[in-house]
């Protein structure tokens, strides 16, 4: 599988799938997408890398355990739940909207960061599971 | 065409339950996977089907100009797919891991926690 | 009332932190408690002489109706006396008895629960407390039979015991329930002031009663629940003759006699009663013909002494509660004697071998005096108060409502059984010349051998001054069973009459059989063989029995075979199901709201069939994984023809995932087993179709019932306006029903660790054993 | 601000998750996250709950989507008091945790997923959403895969592929439930569905329905013939997540049917019935499973099961009383079957055996801790006045009230078969002497730890014993609550009212 025209391929593969990804995930609150379906695009562009250049390659290319995407995703869905009771006192979930029209994203509001947070647990889990059991004897 | 989804859903229930039924770990997995299927299937088909006519309201519309599938199911199946994705990928990995601790791919022998000690 | 109940409890709890003080050579002040108390109770005796009763209550569970109320009357009051008065001398006893044991601190603290739960006992006036009391003694009981917990012997009695017991608790615990449900009230006093119509004319009396008896018989150790008593010798003499002679035992016989004026007066009642206490009292009579143990013999005549006053109560007349209320202080004091007596030549020579031990006199001359005094009490000769109580039984059997002369013909072998039973205890290790063997048996401390004097004296004194007891603690019981007290009146000499004779009878047959059936090994042996047929050995059976069902039930359905477990909930959720939907639902689908069927639609299910019959058919894995993601994209399909591009877009990148994790994983797994069992797979071929079928026949019924869309009308049309997005299934998922996934992407993260977990680790130490 | 109050329990749990998470390796500080934040878990519980009680049912609309559009989490009393229990075995737990789960395991995410588990029942009690219970019930499930699964030792893999496949095959039963629920009503909002449901016509649907969650529930709660992964499984993690496990995952199902008992289907005679017959051979494949047993672990397990049917029976009598008793066994289950999973786990720390044939000696070497034992045991026979009588009062009451005799006499059956259980257990734990057990090389004795450590061990099992001693004696006040929640539970209304009014 892993031949230079592979490799090669998947090289440029990776940041336009990225970018695919980040479109999917932000358009979602208009059309089809959001953050399960971005998340899960990004993380299957990243195992792509992995099969094309080897698990490690992609490892130092991440930089960090995929791992900490998921407590970091959390903590940004869940701040964005939060956000109203401590900023509103409007109850949990409650979506909080800058009022004015953002170019490109439209409406932004708590709901984005929300969906944000998924992405990247969608992304950190993914990955988790799919390296380690590439590295698994 | 209901009717065709309905008995697909009855099939897919079916062959979940048979693929459990069977002794093999990975039998057991792909069981349960159909299951999840079913299930999926079952609620879009119980919350109504609509054709090509998706929940997603029109450029330059604040509202719904004409009919559309009732979002609701939709929304459920999404979540319960990716719940599922998620105790699916653990139990390949527990099949993995029991496969490679017990040493046997037999269900029948994994009856040790059943026996008195 | 309630500080004399608390007063044990609290002394035990301060034995779990002070226990080494009274372990050492202050053990004999613990006995101070129980001869406080005693003092304490005799202190009413003026108020109760005046038929007067003493109350006192406190709020504990009003929800319940449940309060801590106590009563003392005349009842309450003989047996208050007789605990605390009998406990004292048996803590002072034990002193000695377990001098230095390494747990002798437990030991008392047992004895204190023991005691306090059985003030708490007779003096409860709630019934729910009563029984809260009466298993804590039952538990208290079992520690102290337990008491040398190493002895796989003692550990069984104890188990046997509190099985038999705590059997009779769950049949009080009923019984009190139901007696609430009838009166609507836990108060005795309270269903005392009811109209007795009301009680004995409702459809659950007879359940009451039965229910009650269940816990009387178990308790007092009536037949066919004795056998656990003779077990129960197992545990040091002082608990035999404080729990299993003089005190615990009769809390049935309390319970009856409570209930007397309740429940009483009925012929299921009476009869009953009569005829297990007539059955007990000469089958246990006869066994005690047939032990060579001391104890075994105390033990199988105490049984017939509880045989005899179940059968007093249930004759239910003035005459038979005051022998039943004679008797009970005349067995207190005799058998407590005899028993500690018992336990001083155990203690000292190390045997209860009635065969081994002869001519004790001439070492052990005070304890001779005791012992020898309660046998003749226990024969019912004068001037002991033990003539008195057999002249009050008889008197009173004579007049029995039911085939009197039957029962008198019974109760006088009885007797005269018991007599051979009392002289064997009590004479006969006195007796004849002293072998080589016991020469050296000294006397115990004056702990020991004082407290059997004292009651013997007893014995005596009540015999000849019976007025003592007549007014004090007599007649206030009989008033309190519902007798007419004023008929009461005792006295040693009754006059040259049938029930004279009887007595002279009795005394003349007992006292030959004495001198002519001697205790032997070889006599035991012989009613050995008869074991097999006893309540015990069917209880063993019974018991082997239930076990054997206990680990087949539990084999069958438990058998380790995870699809037998899948198995039986599909077919439990068919057979139920399918029962509903038989019965109840209608076919009736309406082909007009289907929709019509594409070409594409068409293929797509056809793909999908061939795709699910290919998974599951297949022999080889990887074609299966292959299978199910065709599957899986067919599934992708269907969401893309019925407006759901999001789960399209989903299912695909999932099942994208999950197809490269099998693979992934694929190659390390082993082939498919190869499994040929024809029947197996018919069979389960079988339950899965009806299954596939069942949730397709709902499927199509719940399509044909009229649809709802309100939730999705409103999130269609707050989509924009209020939530600022247009995909609706987006913003569900982010915002209407965001909490959805905020729980969703936890059990992901969950998910990743577990794999990680799974996958990485290896246990260096282990807190599991394999 | 004060009316949200009441998923604070819930959120904070998540928060402590998320935390626990960033301290990924570093065990000491999340044995400290985990205890402190317990401790805080337990105030605001015990807040919300005295909230509640002042004030009555309360919920709060996530997202401020009025019900029953958006989700809407409610806590009636009922709800609270879980919560409240939930905090309190969670705190027992987590201590005995820090003492007991060896660092292997804690290095691999313990602590987080124990607070998801957490998190999962808190939700679940709390939320008054179909779909989201089904979704906290997956969490529960996820986290409870994980903790049975950690450490991958044999058994713990061949009782987890049992328990997995059971629970999976749960929740899609569940599923189902739901989605013939929705296909009738349109609806996910309980309080909703209490009225969308009376409104169907066709009520052999609804009886389907009804059965579904029967047995999506009931597998859940381990009644029979759905128990089979409890005895399988649950003797094989480690004791401090047989603890969670036995106090609390049973009882959420046991919950679930509640709530979906008296708020949606109510008053089902033919439901009823079965209810009961399920009830009676619960109590009886419990009560004979135990007796047979000789681990330890697996008697309590199977002890689980034999008083999951009381609470089913008196479900099943579906009247205010039985109701109350139900509730009332409830809250002491949940205190003493924590307990007993510790206190079996603190056995096998000093003898590596759970064996009873191999046990034995305790009594006299370990007095003081014998005690501290015979308490959580003879709570659970309902020795009275220990914690486990008082709703038998209740039960046994109605039983004869209602007529079903059978049901009578099979919780009298469990009440004795308990009784003898726990009396042999004792016999042969306790009393029995000692028997030499060869030392294993690679186990950690509880003489060998350290005394910090064996108070993680002790401490839990005090605090628990404390709160069944409150249970027996104050029994008082245990009653009064439960007949406020059975007076609620059977008066729904009020709790319909609450949630649909959005003022």
């Amino acid at each position: 599988m892993k031949t230079i025209i592979l490799r090669t391929a998947s090289n440029y593969l990776l940041p336009v799938l990225l970018l695919f990804s980040i479109f999917i995930l932000l358009r979602g609150h208009y059309l089809p997408g959001g953050g399960f379906v971005g998340g899960l695009i990004a993380a299957i562009a990243f195992v792509f890398h992995s099969f094309a250049n080897g698990l490690k390659n992609t490892k130092s290319l991440l930089r960090f355990h995929p791992g900490f995407l998921m407590p970091a995703g959390l903590a940004l869905s869940f701040f964005s739940g939060l956000s109203p009771i401590i900023f509103a006192g409007d109850p949990f979930m409650t979506g909080l909207w800058y009022h004015g029209h953002v170019p490109v994203l439209g409406s932004v509001g708590s709901a984005l960061f929300f969906d944000m947070g998924v992405y990247l647990v969608v992304v950190g889990v993914t990955l988790t599971i799919i390296f380690t059991i590439s590295e698994a004897p | 065409m209901e009717i065709l989804l309905a008995i697909l859903v009855g099939l897919l229930y079916a062959s979940g339950i048979y693929m459990i039924l069977r002794r093999s770990l990975v039998k057991l997995i792909i069981g349960i996977i159909l299951l999840g299927n079913g299930a999926n299937l079952l609620i879009f088909l119980l919350g109504r089907i609509t054709k090509g006519l998706p929940p997603i309201i029109p450029e330059n519309s604040k509202v719904f100009l004409e009919a559309y599938a009732d979002p609701v199911p939709q929304a459920l199946i999404l979540t319960a797919i990716v719940i599922s994705f998620g105790l699916q990928s653990f139990a390949i990995i527990l099949v993995k891991r029991a496969h490679k601790v017990v040493r046997t791919d037999d269900l029948d022998e994994m009856n040790a926690t059943d026996e008195d000690s | 009332m309630i500080s004399a109940i608390l007063l044990g409890f609290l002394f035990a709890i301060l034995l779990v932190f002070a226990g080494k003080f009274f372990k050492g050579k202050f053990a004999v002040l613990s006995s101070l408690i129980p001869l406080g108390l005693f003092v304490y109770f005799l202190q009413f005796i003026p108020e109760i002489m005046e038929g007067n009763v003493v109350k006192e209550s406190y709020n504990w569970v009003p929800s319940f109706g449940v309060n801590l109320g106590f009563t003392l009357d005349g009842l309450s009051l003989l047996f208050c006396l007789m605990i605390t008065g009998i406990g004292f001398l048996v803590f002072a006893y034990t002193s000695v008895y377990l001098h230095h044991h390494k747990y002798l601190d437990r030991f008392y603290g047992y004895l204190s629960v023991f005691m306090a739960a059985m003030l708490g006992l007779v003096l409860s006036d709630n019934v729910i407390s009563l029984f809260t009391f009466w298993e804590l003694t039952s538990i208290s009981s079992f520690f102290l039979i337990g008491f040398n917990n190493t002895q796989e012997a003692s550990r069984k009695s104890a188990l046997t015991a509190l099985g038999i017991t705590g059997l009779g608790g769950m049949f009080l615990l009923a019984g009190v329930i139901v007696l609430g449900n009838i009166t609507g009230t836990f108060s005795i006093a309270e269903m005392l002031n009811m109209s007795p119509e009301l009680i004995k004319g409702h459809e659950y009396y007879t359940v009451a009663v039965i229910l009650l008896f269940g816990a009387a018989f178990t308790k007092s150790a009536q037949f066919p629940f004795h056998f656990w008593l003779p077990g129960a010798m197992k545990a040091p003499t002082p608990v035999s003759t404080y729990l299993h002679s003089a005190t615990m035992v009769k809390a049935g016989i309390y319970l009856v006699m409570r209930f007397t004026p309740v429940l009483g007066g009925e012929e299921i009642w009476n009869t009953t009663l009569i005829v297990v206490g007539a059955v007990t009292m000469l089958y246990s009579a006869f066994h005690s013909l047939f032990r060579t143990d001391l104890k075994g013999v105390l033990a199988y005549s105490t049984i017939s002494a509880l045989g005899i006053l179940m059968f007093l109560i249930g004759m239910g007349t003035t005459e038979s509660f005051t022998a039943a209320a004679v008797f009970i202080i005349v067995h207190a004091l005799y058998k407590a004697t005899l028993f500690l007596t018992t336990g001083i030549i155990d203690h000292q020579t190390g045997t209860r071998d009635v065969t081994v031990l002869s001519g004790l006199r001439k070492v052990l001359m005070p304890v001779g005096i005791a012992a020898i005094i309660a046998a003749i009490s226990s024969a019912g000769i004068p001037p002991t108060i033990g003539f008195l109580g057999k002249e009050l039984t008889y008197e009173a059997t004579m007049h029995a409502p039911i085939i009197a002369t039957l029962l008198v013909v019974g109760i006088v072998i009885t007797k005269i059984l018991l007599l051979w039973a009392g002289f064997v205890a009590g004479i006969k290790p006195f007796q004849g010349s002293l072998p080589e063997s016991l020469k050296d048996t000294k006397m115990p401390g004056p702990f020991m051998w004082v407290p059997p004097i004292l009651l013997a004296v007893l014995s005596l004194v009540f015999g000849i001054m019976p007025f003592i007891i007549e007014g004090s603690l007599i007649k206030p019981v009989v008033s309190a069973l519902g007798g007419e007290s004023g008929e009461i009146h005792l006295a040693l000499w009754h006059g040259f009459n049938t029930v004279f004779i009887l007595s002279l009878v009795t005394i003349a047959v007992g006292t030959t059989l004495y001198f002519v059936l001697k205790p032997s090994a070889k006599l035991e042996t012989a009613v050995g063989k008869l074991e097999a047929a006893s309540p015990k050995s069917l209880m063993e059976k019974f018991n082997v029995g239930f076990t054997y069902l206990s680990s087949f039930w539990t084999r069958v359905f438990q058998n380790g075979y995870l699809r037998n477990y899948v198995f039986i909930i599909i077919f439990f959720l068919i057979g139920m199901v399918g029962y509903t939907m038989i019965g109840n639902t209608k076919f009736n689908i309406d082909p007009s709201i289907l929709s019509n069927v594409s070409f594409y639609e068409l293929v797509v299910f056809i793909i999908m069939c061939i795709a699910i019959l290919f998974t599951v058919f297949t022999s080889s894995r990887l074609s299966a994984v292959v299978a199910m993601g065709v599957v899986g994209l067919t599934i992708c399909l269907v969401f893309v023809f019925y407006s759901a591009p999001d789960l399209a877009m989903t299912q695909f990148s999932i099942d994208t995932l999950t197809v490269i994790l099998f693979v992934l994983v694929l190659y390390r797994l082993p082939r498919y087993l190869k499994i040929q069992d024809h029947k197996m797979r018919i069979r389960d071929g079988i339950l899965s179709l009806m299954f596939g079928g069942l949730i397709a026949v709902l499927a199509l019924e719940v399509l044909s019932e009229p649809v709802n869309t309100e939730i999705g009308d409103f999130y269609a049309e707050n989509s924009y306006i209020m939530a600022h997005g247009k995909n609706v299934v987006n913003v569900i998922l982010v915002d209407f029903r965001g909490a959805d996934t905020m729980i969703e992407i936890s059990v992901l993260t969950i998910a990743a660790i577990g794999v990680f977990g799974l996958l990485k680790l290896r246990l260096k130490r282990t807190d599991r054993v394999q | 601000m004060m009316q949200q109050l009441i998923i604070y329990p819930l959120l904070f749990q998540l928060f402590l998750s998320i935390v626990l998470m960033f301290f990924w390796n570093k065990i000491n500080a999340q044995k400290v996250i985990s205890i402190a934040g317990s401790i805080i878990a337990v105030i605001l519980s015990s807040y919300v709950f005295y909230y509640v009680w002042e004030n009555g049912t309360q919920k709060v609309n996530a997202g401020n989507w009025d019900a029953p559009f958006g989700i809407v989490f409610v806590a009636d009393t009922l709800a609270v008091t879980l919560v409240l229990l939930t905090a309190l075995s969670g705190l027992a737990v987590s201590i005995f945790s820090a003492g007991s789960v060896i660092k292997d395991r804690l290095r691999f995410g313990y602590f987080p997923i124990f607070h998801f588990l957490l998190l999962g029942l808190t939700g679940a009690f709390l939320t008054g959403d179909l779909f989201n219970l089904y979704v906290w019930f997956e969490i529960i499930i996820i986290s409870s895969f994980v903790l049975i699964t950690i450490g991958g030792e044999k058994a713990q893999l061949e009782g987890a592929v049992k328990y997995f496949t059971l629970n999976i095959l749960a929740s899609t039963i569940f599923l189902t439930a739901i989605a013939v629920l929705y296909g009738l009503t349109g609806s996910l909002n309980m309080a909703d569905l209490a009225g969308k449901v009376a409104a169907v016509e066709n009520r052999g649907l609804v009886e389907v329905a009804a059965i579904l969650f029967l047995i999506g529930f009931g597998t859940k709660a381990s009644i029979f013939p759905l128990y089979f992964w409890l005895p399988a499984s649950y003797h094989t993690p480690p004791a401090a997540v047989s603890a969670i496990f036995g106090g609390l995952l049973t009882k959420v199902g046991v919950y679930a049917l509640i709530r979906v008992f008296t708020l949606i289907f109510v008053g089902d005679v033919f439901l009823g019935e079965i209810l009961m017959v399920l009830a009676i051979l619960t109590i009886f494949s419990g009560g004979v499973g135990a007796l047979v047993q000789n681990n330890v672990r697996k008697v309590f397990s199977y002890l689980i099961i034999c008083h999951i049917g009381y609470m089913i029976a008196g479900l099943g009598m579906f009247t205010e009383i039985a109701i109350t008793g139900v509730i009332f066994y409830l809250i002491h289950d949940i205190m003493v079957k924590t307990n007993l999973f510790m206190v079996s786990g603190i056995i096998f720390k000093i003898k590596s055996s759970n064996s009873m044939r191999a046990l034995g000696g305790f009594y006299a070497n370990y007095p003081k801790l014998s005690l501290l034992i015979f308490i959580p045991l003879f709570s659970l026979v309902g020795i009275p006045p220990l914690s486990g009588f008082w709703p038998k009062i209740s039960l046994i009451g109605e039983g004869f009230a209602t007529e079903n005799y059978w049901t009578v006499a099979a919780i009298i059956f469990a009440s004795f078969i308990t009784l003898v259980i726990i009396a042999k257990l004792w016999a042969e734990v306790f009393w029995k002497d000692a028997k030499e057990i060869p030392e294993k090389p690679k186990f950690e004795y509880f003489s060998d730890i350290s005394k910090a450590r064996k108070t993680q061990f002790i401490l839990p099992i005090v605090f628990l014993s404390l709160i069944s001693l409150y249970i027996g004696f104050g029994a008082e006040h245990i009653q009064l609550l439960s007949s406020r929640i059975a007076n609620e539970l059977m008066n729904s209304q009020q709790y319909i009212d609450t949630v649909l009014n959005n003022s």
